[in-house]
C-alpha cells in the first residue's frame, strides 16, 4: 500500500496563550501528529499576512495562526487585530482557489493543552485528503 | 562568518527517548554559520552550563541555541550562562524540542526531523539577533491606590509601613468601602466596623499616606515607574479646617434624599456626613441635590446657620497632577442591579431586600438601631426567606459566575437574624453550599444545628405580595416537592458585580477586563495580583468576587509586588522593542492606532517608539504596510528565515 | 524561393511541422499574444500586434543559467542549464519584430556570443506576415528604416493575397519550413508577384504616424543630457515597465540566484528581463543611483535607442512598432519626445 | 454635463491669482483620441484642458510624485497643487489624507462630477468600432457617447462602452473638493459587487483555474502598482528589486531587506505579488480601476480589490475613502467582528 500523505504545517503560536497551551499539552504528555512545526510569536497580532503567503509560497501544506481568546490577549487587543487581518487573508486565499482548509486560525489559551491537541489533530486530518499544496508553492 | 553554537539537551530520556539528539546535533553542525553543535544529557545542570560557557570561550561563539525544554523554563538559565561567558544574553535562543516535540510524539523517525527543524529555525533567528542591553528608567518611588475599601486601605498601609509615600484616593466622601456597611463578619462574627475603623484611622493618620476622598482618576499617562496621574478633586463646599462638626447645618437643610450608606433605608440631608465613623469626619454638600448649588431656589440656610463660616458655595472642582511609580487598583464591587432581579420582586416590594440592606438592618448603627424590622411596616419579621445565587450562576439570565461569598454571608444573615428574633424562622434557598475556607463549613453547620436554619435545595419560582405577606413559591429538589412560604421578609444574596465605573477607569489605565467586567490579571495562576499593564496591580473584589480575608491577602500581595518596584532606584525593561526604519516610514500612523501602550507616536512625518512603553508585541509591524516598524530580534526578516527553516529549506 | 499557399491549406502545413514547437498570435481576454499552438486544426493567421513581442521566444523573460547544489562533503555541484534547441517556429511575426531580432542579435552576438540566446535563436524560424494594414494606429516603422514588409531578420515572409499567401523563403530555415509541406505549395504566377508589389506599396501609404528628419537626433542628444526637457516629458510617467518590457528591441537583463534551500544550499542562477524604468536599475549597493528620478530614466530610454545604440551599431534601437505608445497608461509618445529633441533649441 | 469652460475659468483664475503651484488636469493627446495627464503652470496653458470620456487616469497618482519632488525643492514652494478629480479619484485623496500622506491644504481640488456617465473602456469601444479608427469621443446626452471615426460621427450607448468601474461606481460625485463642477445627484448602484458574487459562485477549482490563467499572463511590469495612488511606498515589500536605500542607509538596515519573492514572472511569484498587492489595498482601494486599465495583458485586477472591498463592507461594515478621520481598516476592530472561521 502507498505511503499516506503527511502534510507539512507551519503554526504561528502566540507566546502567552497558544504556545503556553502547547507546552501544557506537552507537560500532560498528550500525543498529536508531528506534522506541525511551531513558530512562537509574541502576539497573534504580530502575524503579518506576508508570513502566511510566504509559508504557502515556500511549500507549506497548511498554515495555522493561534492566539489568546478574545479578551484574554496579553497585549490587551492584539488578537482582535489579528482576527480582522487574517479574516481578509483567508477570504482572499479562498477566492483565488486555495482550499479553505489550508489556512486556519484558532484561539487556544494557556490552559487548553487538550484543545491545542485537538486543533492539530483535526488540522492534520483535514489536510491529508487534500494532498500536497501546489497552488501557491514554488515549483523549484 | 557567523560562529553559532548549538547545544542539544537529552533531558535524560525526556527528549532523547523520542528524539535522536545526536542526529539533530549532527544536522545542525552542517548549518551555515554553525561553528559547533553538540548534545549533552542535562544542559541545565551545572556541568551542562559549564560545557556551554566553555564552548563559547574556546570556540569564540557569537551566538548560541539551546535545544531543550520550553523557553519559559530555562531561557533565563542559559542566557545567564551565555552572559557569564561574555556573550550578550540576547545572543542565546531556545528551541523547544521537549514540550513541543519529544513529549507529544512517539515515533522517533518523525520526531527527530521536527526537532531538527525547530532547532534550525532557532539558529536562523539567533544568527540575526542584535546584542541588546536592558533599558533602564528611574523610578518615582510613590504609590497610588485607587479605592478606599478594605483592600485599598490594606495595600496603602503595607506600602506606607514599608516607608513609601502613598496617595489613597476614594471617590465617595469617606473611606471604608462596603466593609463599613457590614454588621458582623463570618465566620467569627466579630463586628465589622470594630475591626475596620482602626485601619481607617491608621490610614488617615499615617504620615506617609495622603488621603484624597471625594476624588477620581481623570487621566493616566506614562509607564511603569513613571506614571503621571491627573486627579479630579470634587468640591465638598465645606472647609473642613473651619468646620467644628456642630451639625447645625444638617438640621436646617430642607432637602432629604436616600442615604447611600443605608442603601436607601434611611434618608440624609443634602449636606451630610456619610456615617458616624466616616473618615475624614467632615461634611459634604452634594451639589446634585442641594437646592442652592443646583440653583433650584436660593436657599443658603446651611451657610447662614454655620457660625464658623465653613460653608463655601464657590468651591470649584480642582484637577491636580501627581507622579507615581506604581498603581494599585482596588475599586471593589457593587451588588447586581435591582432592575435585573425583577423576577424576585426586588425593587417592587419593600420587603424584598438585598444582602447589604439586611446588613444595615442588623447593624447596631443601622436604620433600625440593630432591631430587625421590615421596611414596609417596621414590624419584626417572623418568617424570613433568604435566596442564594440571586443573579449568580445563571448564564442565561444573569451572571455566569459564582459570587463566592453569598453562601457564607447568607448563613451569617440567617444566624444573626435568629439571634435577634429568637422565635423567628429562617429559610435558605440554595443551589449548592460552597463553604471552602477556614472555619467556614463549621459555620454553616452551626447555622443549621444551633439556629435551626432550614436549608431548601432548589430555586424560587415565584415571589409575590399577598395580604401583607411575601409569598415565596419554590421547589425542594431533595425531597422533590414544591414549597410555599408566607414570608415577612425576603433577603436576596445578590451577585457581586465590578463597581460601577470600573470599566471607564480600566480604559484610562489601559487595563484588560475579563468577560464579566472584572479587572484581568496578568496570569490566572502565576500572576494573580499583577495586571496586564506593568506597574499596575489588582486588589480586592475588583479582580473577582472575594471575601474580606482574601481581599486583604491579595491587597498585601499587590503591595508586596508594588514594593518590588518601589524599592529600586531604576527599573529594567526588556529591550526587544519596536524600532522604526525611518526611510521606509511614511507616517501614515496605522501603527500608532494599533499600539496598546501608546508607545509609538508621530513626530514630524515619521513615527517614533517610546522604548520604555513598548512591550514588543509586534502588532505594529504586522499592521505596517511597508515593514517600516519591526521588533528587535524578531524582525520580519528573522520570521521569514524561520518559516523557511520550519519547511526544511 | 517564392511559393503560393492557399489559406485553407495553412492548417495542414502546420500539421506537417510536427517536429517544431509552433507559436502564433492568439487572442485571450481581448489581448493578442504569441502562444504555443497545440491544435493547428482550422487555424488561421491574424494580422495583429501582440502585447508581448516575439522577443520573448528567443530571449525569454526568465531563463536558467545553471543549477548549484551544496554537497555533503561541502563541495559544490554546478550544472549548466542550456536551453533546449529543438526547432521552434513563430508564425505571424510582424516585420518590425523581425527587424528587432536583428538588433538583439547584435547585442548578444559579436565579440561575446551569448550561448543561451543563440541556442534558442538558431533553433527558431521566424515566419513574418506582411502588414497590409498597419496593425497599430501608432505604427511608424517607415521612420526608423523599416517597412511593413521588411524582410530583415525573417526566415520566411508571407503576404496575404486574399485567398492565398505569397510565401517568400528568405533563409535556409525558411526554405526548410516550406519543404516540410511542399506538396501544399504551388508556384506563383507573375500577377501574384505584381499583386504583392502593389499591396506592399499601398500598405506604406496607410501608415499614419511619422517621425521624420531625425538624422540629427543622435548628435542632439549628446548635448541634451542635462536638458530640462526630460523633466517636462517625464512629468506624467508613472515608473512602470511597460514601454521597455514590451519593446521588441529592449534587451536589458538582471541576474539573480533563486535559492531553493539554504542548507544544504541549492538553487538556480536565473536571468530575467530588467528595465531602465525601474528605480533600482543599475542602482549601486552604496545607495548611489545613477538614474535617481524618472526624468533620467526617460532620458536613458531615449538615449539608448537614439544615441548610444546608433553610436555603436549605427542603427536606431527602435523599429517603430508603436507598442510603447499604445500601451503606455499615460500616453507618453516616443515620437513626440524624439521630435521635441529634434526641434530642441531650433 | 460639466461645462469645460467653467473648469477652464476656475483653473485660469487660481493660476492667475498664484493660488496654486500648478494644476494637474487632462489634455487632448496629439495623434490620439485619448486624453493625457497635463500639468498646467501658466494661465494660458489652461486652454489645453479637456473633459471627456477618455479622462480615465486617476491624477491623484501624481500627487505622490509631487510630494517627492517637493522634498527635493529648495526652497520648497508650499502652495497647494491644483488637481482635477472625478468622484472615484476624490476618494483616493480621502485615503491619502487618512494616511497623513499630505494635508488638505496641500491640494486644491477641482472636482468634476461624472453625473450619470463615466469614462470609456477602450477595449469595449474597440469592439464597437472594429475596422474604424477612432478620432474623438465625447459625452453626448445622458445615455450616449458620441464617437468620431474616420467615417463620421455616431452615437453609441454609454452603457455598452463604459468602464466596468463606472458601471459599479458608488461615488460619481467627488466626496472632497474646493470647487465642484457638474451635477450633484448621487447615483446608486443596485449590486456593486455582482462581478465578485459571480466569481464566488464558481467552484473552488474553477476559481483556481481562472486566476491561475490570469496570473500566468503577468509580466511583472508593475503598471498596476505604478498607476495606483495608494502604492506610494518608497520600497514595495514584495518588490525585491527595489531598495529604497540612500547613501546614509546603514548596512544592517540594508541587510534587513527581505527577498519575499523572486523577480521571475512564474506562477507562484506572480500570485504572491498579486495577493500581497490586494491585501495591502484592503480598505484602501477606492476602485478607480487604474490598475486594471494600465495592465497591458488585461488581468482583471479590480476583481481582486473588489473582493476585499466587499469583505470589508460585509464583515466589518467598512467603506474606504469617504471619511479621512476614520481609522484604517486593519488598525481598528469591533468586539463583534466575525470569528466563525476561528476554532
Amino acid at each position: 500500500m502507498t505511503e499516506e500523505f503527511e502534510p507539512t504545517i507551519v503554526a504561528f503560536l502566540c507566546k502567552w496563550c497558544s504556545s503556553a497551551g502547547s507546552d501544557l499539552a506537552g507537560v500532560s504528555r498528550m500525543e498529536y501528529p508531528p506534522n506541525v512545526t511551531p513558530i512562537q510569536v509574541m502576539c497573534s497580532g504580530s502575524v503579518s499576512p506576508l508570513y502566511v503567503f510566504s509559508a504557502f509560497n515556500r511549500g507549506a501544506d497548511g498554515v495555522l495562526v493561534s492566539g489568546c481568546h478574545p479578551g484574554d490577549c496579553h497585549y490587551i487587543k492584539g488578537n482582535y487585530y489579528a482576527r480582522r487581518k487574517l479574516a481578509l487573508v483567508k477570504k482572499l486565499l479562498e477566492y483565488v482557489g486555495l482550499e479553505p482548509e489550508r489556512f486556519q486560525m484558532s484561539w487556544v489559551s494557556a490552559a487548553e493543552g487538550q484543545k491545542y491537541t485537538r486543533v492539530i489533530k483535526d488540522f492534520v486530518n483535514a489536510l491529508k485528503p487534500l494532498g500536497p499544496q501546489t497552488k501557491l508553492r514554488r515549483n523549484s | 562568518m557567523k560562529r553559532t553554537g548549538v547545544f542539544v539537551c537529552h533531558c535524560g530520556l525526556n527528549i532523547a527517548g523520542t528524539v535522536d539528539v545526536r542526529k539533530v546535533a549532527e544536522d545542525m553542525a552542517r548549518e551555515p554559520g554553525v561553528e559547533l553543535s553538540t548534545d549533552y544529557v542535562y544542559m541545565c545542570s551545572d556541568p551542562g552550563q559549564n560545557l556551554i560557557e566553555q564552548a563559547i570561550k574556546d570556540k569564540k561563539l557569537d551566538s548560541i541555541v539551546v535545544a531543550c525544554c520550553s523557553p519559559n523554563l530555562h531561557e533565563t538559565t542559559f542566557r545567564n550562562a551565555a552572559k557569564r561567558a561574555g556573550l550578550n544574553s540576547f545572543k542565546c535562543e531556545i528551541a523547544n524540542i521537549r514540550e513541543q516535540c519529544s513529549w507529544v510524539h512517539k515515533d522517533k523517525a518523525k520526531a527527530t526531523p521536527k526537532a531538527a527543524k525547530l532547532t534550525k529555525s532557532a539558529v536562523r533567528r539567533v544568527q540575526k539577533n542584535e546584542s541588546l542591553e536592558p533599558l533602564s528608567v528611574p523610578v518615582t518611588r510613590r504609590a497610588l491606590v485607587i479605592g478606599g475599601g478594605i483592600a485599598g486601605i490594606q495595600a496603602a498601609l503595607d506600602m506606607a509601613n514599608t516607608g513609601f509615600e502613598v496617595v489613597l484616593i476614594e471617590r465617595s466622601p469617606s473611606i471604608g468601602g462596603h466593609m463599613s456597611q457590614l454588621s458582623e463578619t463570618f465566620p467569627t462574627l466579630d463586628c465589622s466596623q470594630c475591626i475596620l475603623t482602626p485601619k481607617m484611622v491608621e490610614a488617615s493618620k499615617h504620615p506617609k499616606i495622603k488621603l484624597m476622598t471625594y476624588s477620581e482618576v481623570k487621566e493616566v499617562s506614562g509607564y511603569v515607574g513613571n506614571f503621571k496621574v491627573k486627579i479630579l478633586r470634587k468640591p465638598t463646599y465645606v472647609d473642613s479646617a473651619k468646620c467644628n462638626l456642630c451639625d447645625e447645618c444638617t438640621k436646617v437643610c430642607p432637602l432629604v434624599v436616600p442615604n447611600e450608606f443605608d442603601l436607601g433605608l434611611t434618608g440624609r440631608r443634602a449636606i451630610y456626613i456619610p456615617f458616624p465613623q466616616a473618615i475624614p469626619a467632615s461634611y459634604t454638600l452634594d451639589d446634585v441635590n442641594c437646592p442652592e448649588l443646583s440653583q433650584i431656589i436660593a436657599c443658603g440656610k446651611c451657610a447662614d446657620v454655620c457660625k464658623v463660616k465653613a460653608i463655601d458655595y464657590d468651591q470649584k472642582p480642582r484637577i491636580i497632577e501627581e507622579d507615581f511609580g506604581v498603581i494599585v487598583v482596588a475599586t471593589g464591587f457593587d451588588l447586581y442591579d435591582k432592575e435585573m432581579m425583577a423576577e424576585y420582586g426586588y425593587g417592587k416590594y419593600a420587603d424584598v431586600v438585598d444582602g447589604l440592606q439586611f446588613e444595615r438592618m442588623l447593624s447596631a448603627s443601622g436604620p433600625t438601631k440593630g432591631k430587625v424590622l421590615r421596611p414596609s411596616d417596621q414590624k419584626e419579621p417572623k418568617e424570613v426567606v433568604f435566596i442564594q445565587c440571586s443573579g449568580s450562576r445563571d448564564p442565561e439570565q444573569h451572571c455566569a459566575y459564582c459570587s463566592k461569598i453569598c453562601c457564607m454571608y447568607t448563613a451569617k444573615h440567617a444566624m444573626l437574624y435568629k439571634h435577634h428574633v429568637h422565635d423567628g424562622q429562617a429559610y435558605i434557598f440554595y443551589i449548592d453550599i460552597r463553604s471552602g475556607g477556614k472555619g467556614y463549613e463549621e459555620f454553616v453547620q452551626r447555622a443549621v444545628e444551633e439556629d435551626g436554619v432550614i436549608y431548601l435545595r432548589g430555586k424560587v419560582s415565584r415571589i409575590f405580595e399577598e395580604n401583607g405577606k411575601i409569598k415565596v413559591w419554590g421547589v425542594d429538589t431533595l425531597i422533590g416537592k414544591s414549597i410555599e412560604i408566607d414570608a415577612d421578609l425576603v433577603v436576596l444574596a445578590q451577585a457581586m458585580r465590578p463597581s460601577k465605573g470600573a470599566d471607564e477607569l480600566a480604559k484610562k489605565l489601559k487595563l484588560g477586563l475579563d468577560k464579566d467586567g472584572f479587572l484581568a490579571e496578568a496570569h490566572p495562576k502565576l500572576r494573580p495580583v499583577e495586571s496586564v499593564t506593568a506597574g499596575m496591580f489588582l486588589a480586592g473584589a475588583a479582580q473577582a468576587p472575594k471575601d474580606i480575608p482574601e481581599a486583604v491577602g491579595q491587597a498585601s500581595g499587590a503591595a508586596a509586588k508594588a514594593i518590588m518596584i518601589l524599592s529600586q532606584e531604576r527599573l529594567f525593561h526588556s529591550p526587544t522593542v519596536a524600532k522604526v526604519v525611518k526611510n521606509l516610514c511614511t507616517g501614515c500612523g496605522m501603527c500608532v492606532a494599533v499600539c496598546p501602550y501608546d508607545a509609538v507616536a508621530l513626530k514630524d512625518g515619521k513615527v517614533e517608539v517610546n522604548e520604555v512603553l513598548c512591550e514588543g508585541c509586534g502588532t505594529c509591524s504586522a499592521t505596517c504596510l511597508r515593514a517600516a516598524i519591526q521588533v528587535k530580534n524578531f524582525s520580519q526578516h528573522q520570521v521569514h528565515e524561520m518559516i523557511q527553516a520550519c519547511l526544511g529549506g | 524561393m517564392d511559393k503560393i499557399l492557399a489559406k485553407k491549406d495553412y492548417p495542414q502545413w502546420l500539421a506537417k511541422l510536427a517536429s517544431y514547437r509552433i507559436y502564433a498570435p492568439r487572442k485571450k481576454d481581448d489581448v493578442w499574444n504569441y502562444e504555443l499552438l497545440t491544435d493547428p486544426d482550422g487555424d488561421r493567421l491574424e494580422e495583429v500586434m501582440t502585447a508581448v513581442p516575439a522577443k520573448g521566444i528567443v530571449f525569454p523573460q526568465r531563463e536558467f543559467f545553471f543549477a548549484f547544489a551544496e554537497k555533503d562533503d561541502n563541495g559544490a555541484q554546478i550544472n549548466e542549464l542550456l536551453p533546449e534547441d529543438n526547432p521552434v517556429v513563430v508564425f505571424g511575426v510582424r516585420p518590425c519584430e523581425g527587424k528587432a531580432v536583428t538588433l538583439t542579435d547584435l547585442v548578444f552576438g559579436g565579440e561575446f556570443e551569448d550561448p543561451y540566446y543563440w541556442r534558442r535563436r538558431n533553433a527558431t524560424t521566424l515566419v513574418g506576415l506582411g502588414c497590409a494594414q498597419p496593425p497599430s494606429p501608432n505604427c511608424f516603422c517607415l521612420s526608423v528604416d523599416g517597412s511593413p514588409h521588411s524582410k530583415e531578420g525573417l526566415d520566411l515572409l508571407l503576404t496575404d493575397l486574399g485567398e492565398t499567401y505569397y510565401a517568400e523563403a528568405l533563409t535556409k530555415k525558411g526554405k526548410k519550413l516550406v519543404l516540410e509541406g511542399i506538396k501544399l505549395f504551388t508556384d506563383p504566377k507573375p500577377e501574384d508577384r505584381k499583386m504583392v508589389d502593389k499591396i506592399q506599396a499601398d500598405s506604406r501609404k496607410k501608415i499614419r504616424r511619422e517621425l521624420s528628419l531625425i538624422d540629427n537626433v543622435p548628435a542632439k542628444l549628446k548635448g541634451m543630457f542635462d536638458s530640462s526637457l526630460w523633466d517636462d516629458e517625464s512629468m506624467s510617467c508613472i515608473r512602470c515597465g511597460i514601454c521597455t518590457y514590451l519593446c521588441p528591441t529592449c534587451h536589458c537583463f538582471d541576474m539573480n540566484d533563486e535559492v531553493e534551500t539554504v542548507s544544504p544550499l541549492s538553487g538556480k542562477r536565473v536571468r530575467t528581463w530588467d528595465t531602465c524604468q525601474f528605480p533600482d536599475f543599475t542602482m549601486h549597493s552604496s545607495g548611489h543611483n545613477p538614474r535617481p528620478d524618472k526624468a533620467s530614466r526617460l532620458r536613458q530610454r531615449i538615449n539608448h535607442k537614439f544615441q548610444y545604440f546608433v553610436e555603436i551599431w549605427n542603427k536606431y534601437q527602435c523599429t517603430g512598432c508603436g507598442r510603447c505608445i499604445s500601451l503606455c497608461p499615460v500616453g507618453i509618445d516616443i515620437i513626440k519626445v524624439v521630435e521635441k529633441v529634434r526641434d530642441h533649441g531650433a | 454635463m460639466v461645462n469645460i469652460e467653467d473648469l477652464k475659468e476656475e483653473a485660469r483664475r487660481v493660476l492667475k491669482e498664484g493660488k496654486v503651484k500648478y494644476i494637474i488636469g487632462y489634455e487632448r493627446a496629439s495623434d490620439s483620441w485619448k486624453a493625457n495627464p497635463v500639468f498646467l503652470r501658466k494661465p494660458e496653458d489652461v486652454d489645453k484642458l479637456v473633459w471627456d470620456p477618455t479622462c480615465f487616469h486617476n491624477l491623484v497618482r501624481f500627487l505622490v510624485d509631487e510630494k517627492r519632488r517637493k522634498a527635493r525643492e529648495k526652497p520648497a514652494d508650499s502652495r497647494p497643487v491644483g488637481i482635477v478629480v472625478k468622484g472615484c479619484d476624490s476618494r483616493a485623496i480621502v485615503i491619502l489624507l487618512q494616511e497623513k500622506f499630505f494635508e488638505r491644504a496641500d491640494v486644491f481640488v477641482l472636482g468634476v462630477s461624472c453625473e450619470s456617465s463615466g469614462v470609456v473602456d477602450e477595449r469595449k469601444l474597440a469592439k464597437k468600432t472594429t475596422g474604424k479608427s477612432v478620432r474623438k469621443l465625447d459625452f453626448g446626452d445622458k445615455q450616449n457617447f458620441i464617437v468620431t471615426t474616420d467615417d463620421g460621427t455616431m452615437g453609441i450607448a454609454a452603457s455598452e462602452v463604459l468602464a466596468d468601474r463606472c458601471l459599479d461606481c458608488i461615488a460619481n460625485v467627488p466626496v472632497v473638493s474646493d470647487r465642484l463642477l457638474g451635477g450633484k445627484d448621487k447615483r446608486t448602484v443596485a449590486r456593486p459587487f455582482h462581478a465578485v458574487e459571480k466569481m464566488e459562485s464558481l467552484s473552488q477549482d474553477e476559481r483556481l483555474t481562472f486566476w491561475r490563467d490570469q496570473f500566468k499572463k503577468c509580466v511583472r511590469c508593475y503598471a498596476c502598482r505604478s498607476a495606483c495612488p495608494m502604492c506610494y511606498c518608497e520600497e514595495c515589500v514584495v518588490d525585491t528589486i527595489n531598495f529604497a536605500v540612500s547613501a546614509d542607509t546603514p548596512a544592517e538596515e540594508k541587510a534587513q531587506r527581505i527577498k519575499w519573492l523572486e523577480k521571475s514572472p512564474v506562477d507562484s511569484e506572480n500570485v504572491f505579488y498579486h495577493l500581497v498587492r490586494a491585501i495591502h489595498l484592503a480598505g484602501r482601494c477606492i476602485d478607480c480601476g487604474e490598475c486594471e486599465r494600465a495592465c497591458p495583458v488585461n488581468i482583471p485586477l479590480r476583481m481582486l480589490n473588489k473582493k476585499l472591498e466587499k469583505e470589508a463592507k460585509e464583515l466589518f461594515g467598512y467603506d474606504a475613502g469617504f471619511d479621512p478621520d476614520q481609522p484604517a481598516l486593519i488598525s481598528c476592530f469591533k468586539d463583534g467582528d466575525p470569528e466563525d472561521f476561528i476554532r
